[in-house]
């Protein structure tokens, strides 16, 4: 294994990394601030993604179905927080996780209802398709470099967002105490229906991006979903940092570990052998990974201690 | 004792009307992410049963969701409520695995129009179990000689880490003369590929070949076409099936897979059938479809012959596979899998749509790896 | 109280009663419905331990329910093919006998929770909710590639197991086992709620640090409660099993966590008979809705959702009103 | 003279740069009310938590009857007979008064790995929690719930628990918060007749109980114990004077 092959696969790791910030990112903030368990949230990814796929099938434009995921997300997200979960950010966990539970059958179900059962069709605009070459000469795709610069500056936003605008400041202040924003003068309604369309957005937007590189078909949200919560949980839920830390983690432990398990595992065993067992351990290496964390630090790396 | 009760409610049938009637019951996947196979399956096989336009054969359509369980479920209901004689529909192994043993157990007959498992085609075969489709590791085979006859000696190839994955890669070796540049299992349901493709354009590989069904496949095509690597890609035809071809987009032009059935075969059972079936449901046949409709008309063709309560005959019947296969030539084996040509398709476009041609013929008269195991 | 009591025997009544008359009139798929309904209850029972009196949110029970249904699949496919589990030192033989095999699905699935326990015990919370989903997911994932048992393919059983003095194939025989062992637990956790421990474990899941204040320990409490709550459904899982003579993957699914999860809820968190009426109403759904409409989903969905916001404390709430106290 | 029951030498906790306890050391003798008074933030509920085990000092020892029990669980200084009621009442609100108690009272019996026979049967268990809600004045109500109790009722239903564990010592935080004059005073005389079972460690707001019932007086302020005396002494302490009892008009 060159250097070179470890360089593109640790780029690789931060790739899909960086995507998975951006479904992370919602959903820390969704608990952070309202203490909600969405279980939905790859329902949103979906619907983004398949928003992209139809306004791109129908105007030919990629940005225009980028543009399309965002809002149909948002709009879905707002609608969802407006009709079901308003009435749940005063339940236990235990409701909120049911209730989501059904918002997934809902989407995805309505979802095949509307586009059928077969996968759509959405391609890397020409403009970024193909690889480019790269110092060192590695062959790497520019989607997927447009991809980690996306998710570099929609974290930087982020972060912005959070760290310098107003509605930041509301919404770290809603995550410490929901009453002295309410004292402060706030629409608390409206600043969750906000924050819970912001995260929709990211995760529709994430969805159009990856459905171009990925099989735009029901069903496509769940194993991201399941991802994202393994890195807000390692990254400690309602942190920010701790979800773009989390998610590169995830990323590069997810990837990396495909490639050296079965490696490593080659050199006690024989490589059909050794190739198996890697691969099965790999697939349960992101779970590990978390229970450590979690064993270690049971709030996540950077979870308020309580 | 079930199938005493099974044959006297044949016989008070048989007292009422002139003719037997046989009641099929179809398993399929209608519901979920893997809905559009099942579906196809489904309209392939009504569609047959249309056009014969019969009234001695009823369908109780049931989803399977694809989960072993419910197919489970469905697959007693079907027996002890419905008491249907036949069975059939089911699309994944899994799933077959889970209700083929059982049912046939019971002196059902179970017709495959798609998953058709090592574990049934040898030491498990049974005489009331047909396969009408291949046996599952037929295509890979198929690839592997293909892959030979085109003179690559330097394959890379990838399959997902579960039982059909490894009898894939299994498969395309038991025909593929070359050497491997390398060998990878992915995770089921993986979505991105980008590590394996680095590892495929590091390897110095001649060509690849990978078994990725329905969302993995679609994944893995539109990322290695973005790769810029250009190896040959190789592949079984279930991603190339009509209705995942239309997501793949252009990433799959070119590309080469091997299937029993194409809709450009020329045979004029086929040529009616695609003409049908595209007038009726609005879309070209798959794979699938092209399976549903094969296995309705062997069963139509085996009624002709024999009565369903009579095991023996009705066997012996379906044996016969006396019956137009969209497939031309068509027979079974002693095991009771088909023995036919598998063929070599090519991706390209025609008019707006993609879709596949035949290219080249990979093996011929083929039937499976595992007929001596079957001890029948 | 009475009303619950009241709606409880019904219930159990309707349930064990349903199938005696299917087997009259020659139903048999009715009791099969039926022997699923109890099963799953019976998993949903175990997750009640944990979840109702001891307040842990287990979203990784498909795990125990797993456990259970391969130890049924592994003891039962060796003894099928004839071929020892382990053959060294001494001889592990598989078997087709069910209580043997429940034991060993009791003894694996505690054996596992108690080790889950002893590491997610250490969070709470939603915390608590996703290491359980992890560790769900892992086995998931192992099972998929465990090739000596069928990876991703599953096994299957031809025959199902034996039970003395029972003919198991008979639906109606294989249906009173498994009604019989949901009223032995259902019982024993009737009586568990009002025990010492119970008690306890209530007390520990409404305020620990007065637990602790007492010189009990409230993880510990919890920790016995996960364990007690996987052996049962781990016995759930290997009853499924049997039911449907196969075991795959799907069964560590998360989505099955799920499942179990919404029969509670649906029947009522902490009641009793929640679990039981979640689970047969589920599964009248399933068989209704599923043929009423490929996109069923949708409706089973909806009807989840007018359950968790209007009708708090699940259908046992509605009927039958607020929780109680245990007395 | 005998042995403290309970006693802190010198206990130190920061959090950053506050330093919450800074060298606390008290005793609690057998027979006495010992009150702890301070002005919010002086520090108490970090010394209550120090002592109970919930959080660990960073220097200094918790002794109990005579052992050092710095290092031990809050349920084994429990178990060693340390009972205490809380501030904020911390009891299972779903439940009954009576089973309120029972968990005490299944508390002090030490072993409640018991899975069939209903708690309410055992004999002991019952007749243990029924006397001390009987002392309590809460008999009455064994079969309500907490969560409709009064405030008052809730309080006495803490000390009624507490009671349940026969314990060596009481550790008391803040009883009479929120009660009116009339339940303080009827708690007031609770409290004064059980400092001959066990000794109070009384933390409390209320200087009129405090007064009423201490046998002796701690002056908690910024982490340190400014004077310790009887109540005579306290009252006559300038320095006292000046950091607490001068603030509150």
């Amino acid at each position: 294994m060159t250097p070179l092959l470890i360089v593109e696969q640790v780029l690789n790791g931060l790739q899909s990394g960086i995507m998975l910030f951006l479904m992370a990112a919602g959903l820390t903030l969704i608990f952070g601030v309202m203490g909600l368990i969405n279980l939905a949230h790859g329902s949103l990814f979906m619907v983004g993604a398949f928003a992209a796929a139809a306004t791109a099938a129908a105007t030919g434009s990629f940005l225009l179905g980028l543009g399309a995921a965002l809002v149909a997300a948002a709009c879905a997200g707002a609608l969802v927080e407006r009709l079901v979960i308003r009435r749940l950010y005063d339940r236990d966990h235990l409701d909120q996780v049911l209730a989501t539970f059904a918002l997934i059958l809902i989407f995805s179900e309505g979802t095949r209802w509307i586009f059928g059962s077969f996968p759509l069709y959405l391609d890397i605009p020409p403009a970024l398709s193909g690889p480019v070459t790269l110092p060192g000469g590695i062959q790497y795709p520019l989607y997927r470099l447009f991809l980690i610069g996306v998710g570099l500056v929609l974290a930087g936003a982020l972060f912005w967002l959070i760290g310098r605008t107003r509605l930041g400041i509301r919404i770290r202040a809603g995550e410490n105490d929901r009453e002295m924003i309410a004292a402060l003068g706030v629409d608390i309604a409206r600043l969750y229906t906000l924050v819970f369309a912001l995260g929709a957005a990211l995760a529709g937007l994430a969805g159009a991006l990856v459905g171009a590189i990925q099989s735009v078909q029901v069903g496509m949200g769940e194993p991201v979903l399941i991802l994202a919560f393994v890195v807000i949980v390692i990254g400690g839920i309602g942190s920010i940092t701790g979800a773009l830390v989390g998610a590169l983690l995830v990323g590069l432990t997810d990837t990396l570990g495909g490639i050296f398990l079965p490696r490593l595992f080659a050199l006690v065993m024989d490589p059909a052998a050794a190739t198996q067992t890697g691969a099965a351990l790999s697939s349960m290496a992101i779970y590990m990974l978390m229970a450590a964390v979690l064993v270690w630090r049971p709030t996540g790396l950077f979870g308020a201690r309580t | 004792m079930l199938k005493q009760l099974l044959a006297s409610v044949a016989l008070a049938a048989c007292a009422t009307t002139a003719m037997a009637e046989v009641k099929v019951g179809l398993i399929t996947t209608l519901s979920g992410g893997g809905a559009g196979l099942g579906i196809d399956t489904r309209d392939g096989f009504m569609l047959a049963l249309e056009q014969a336009g019969r009234d001695d054969v009823e369908v109780v359509i049931e989803d399977d969701q694809q989960k072993p369980d419910v197919a489970v479920q469905l697959a007693d209901r079907l027996i002890q409520s419905e008491k249907v004689d036949v069975l059939t529909g089911i699309v994944w192994s899994n799933l077959a695995m889970a209700v083929v043993p059982a049912a046939t157990a019971q002196g059902l007959f179970y017709l495959s129009t798609n998953a058709a498992p090592a574990q049934l085609a040898g030491a498990g075969c049974n005489p009331n179990y047909f396969s009408v489709s291949y046996q599952n590791d037929n295509l890979h085979e198929a690839a592997g000689a293909y892959a030979t006859k085109a003179g690559f000696a330097n394959s890379f190839i990838l399959a997902p880490n579960y039982p059909a994955g490894k009898d894939s890669l299994n498969g395309f070796k038991r025909f593929y003369e070359g050497e491997l540049a390398g060998e990878i299992y992915t995770d089921l349901g993986q979505t991105d590929y980008a590590a394996e493709i680095a590892q495929i354009r590091a390897s110095g590989a001649d060509s690849v070949f990978f078994f990725l069904p329905g969302g993995m496949g679609i994944s893995f095509l539109k990322q290695y076409a973005d790769s810029g690597v250009d190896l040959p890609l190789i592949g079984p035809a279930f991603s190339f099936d009509q209705n995942i071809l239309q997501a793949v987009g252009d990433a799959a032009l070119g590309v080469k897979n091997t299937s029993s059935w194409s809709k450009d075969l020329d045979n004029a059972a086929n040529a009616a059938f695609v003409t049908a079936y595209s007038e009726k449901y609005g879309r070209l046949p798959s794979l699938y479809s092209a399976q549903g409709y094969d296995t309705a008309n062997l069963l139509l063709s085996a009624m002709d012959k024999a009565e369903v309560s009579d095991d023996e005959a009705f066997r012996a019947a379906l044996m016969e596979a006396d019956f137009d296969s969209v497939r031309g030539k068509f027979s079974f084996n002693a095991s009771q899998h088909p023995v036919q040509d598998l063929y070599v398709r090519e991706v390209v476009r025609e008019g707006d749509i993609l879709t596949n041609q035949i290219v080249d013929t990979a093996i011929t008269d083929r039937g499976h790896a595992y007929e001596a195991e079957c001890k029948m | 109280m009475t009303r619950e009591t009241l709606l409880n025997a019904l219930v159990l009544l309707a349930l064990g009663l349903l199938p005696v008359w299917a087997h009259l009139s020659d139903e048999p798929f009715t009791i099969t419905l039926a022997t699923r309904a109890a099963i799953l209850a019976l998993a949903a029972v175990g997750l009640n331990i944990a979840l109702g009196l001891g307040g842990l949110v287990s979203l990784g029970h498909a795990l125990f329910f797993g456990i259970g249904g391969y130890a049924m699949g592994i003891l039962a496919s060796h003894a099928q093919d004839y071929t020892p589990i382990y053959d060294g030192a001494f001889t592990v033989p598989g078997t087709k006998s069910m209580p043997v095999i429940w034991l060993v699905a009791v003894a694996a699935s505690a054996m596992a929770a108690l080790l889950i326990g002893l590491l997610a015990l250490r969070t709470a919370g939603v915390y608590f909710i996703m290491i359980t989903l992890a560790f769900g997911q892992m086995a998931f994932f192992f099972a998929i590639s465990w090739n000596a048992y069928g990876g991703e393919d599953g096994l299957s059983i031809y025959v199902r197991n034996s039970f003395p003095g029972l003919n198991t194939l008979v639906p109606i025989q294989f249906f009173g086992l498994c009604f019989g062992l949901l009223c032995l637990i259902l019982l024993a956790s009737h009586l568990l709620a009002r025990s010492p421990f119970g008690l306890a474990l209530n007390a520990a899941r409404q305020s620990p640090d007065r637990v602790m204040a007492v010189g009990l320990d409230p993880k510990r409490l919890q920790l016995v409660a996960f364990v007690l709550s996987g052996a049962v459904t781990g016995l759930a899982g290997a009853l499924f099993a049997d039911l449907n003579r196969f075991v795959s993957p799907t069964m560590f699914s998360w989505q099955t966590s799920g499942e179990i999860m919404v029969f509670l809820i649906l029947g009522g968190v902490a009641r009793l008979c929640g679990p039981v009426i979640g689970a047969a109403v589920f599964v009248l759904l399933e068989h209704w809705l599923g043929g009423l409409s490929e996109f069923w989903h949708i409706w089973l969905g909806l009807l989840l959702l007018a359950v968790v916001l209007f009708a708090r404390g699940g259908l046992v709430g509605l009927i039958a009103g607020r929780a109680r106290a245990h007395d | 003279m005998t042995e403290p029951v309970l006693e802190t030498r010198g206990l130190v906790k920061s959090f950053g740069a506050l330093r919450a306890t800074d060298g606390v050391t008290l005793d609690l003798r057998r027979g006495e009310i010992h009150a702890v008074i301070g002005p919010n933030g002086a520090g108490k509920s970090t010394l209550i938590k120090q002592i109970c085990g919930n959080i660990a000092p960073d220097a200094g020892q918790v002794r109990l009857l005579g052992r050092d029990v710095t290092q031990w669980s809050t349920m084994a200084r429990a178990r060693a007979g340390l009972a205490r009621s809380f501030q904020i009442s911390a009891l299972a609100m779903e439940d009954t008064v009576l089973q309120n108690a029972l968990l005490g009272a299944l508390g002090a019996s030490g072993s409640p790995y018991r899975f069939l026979r209903p708690a309410l049967g055992r004999r002991h268990l019952r007749d243990r929690a029924m006397a001390a809600l009987d002392r309590m004045g809460l008999a009455d109500l064994a079969a309500t719930r907490v969560a409709t109790l009064s405030h008052g009722q809730r309080r006495q239903l803490e000390v009624a628990v507490a009671l349940t564990l026969a314990p060596r010592a009481f550790l008391m935080d803040e009883p009479m918060a929120g009660l009116g004059s009339e339940g303080s005073l009827a708690l007031t005389r609770v409290l004064d007749g059980l400092r001959a079972e066990a000794p109070i460690l009384l933390v409390e707001h209320d200087m009129d109980a405090v007064f009423a019932l201490a046998d002796r007086i701690s002056v908690l302020v910024y982490g340190r114990i400014i004077a310790t005396g009887t109540v005579a002494e306290i009252r006559a302490n300038p320095e006292v004077r000046e950091a607490y009892l001068g603030e509150a008009p």
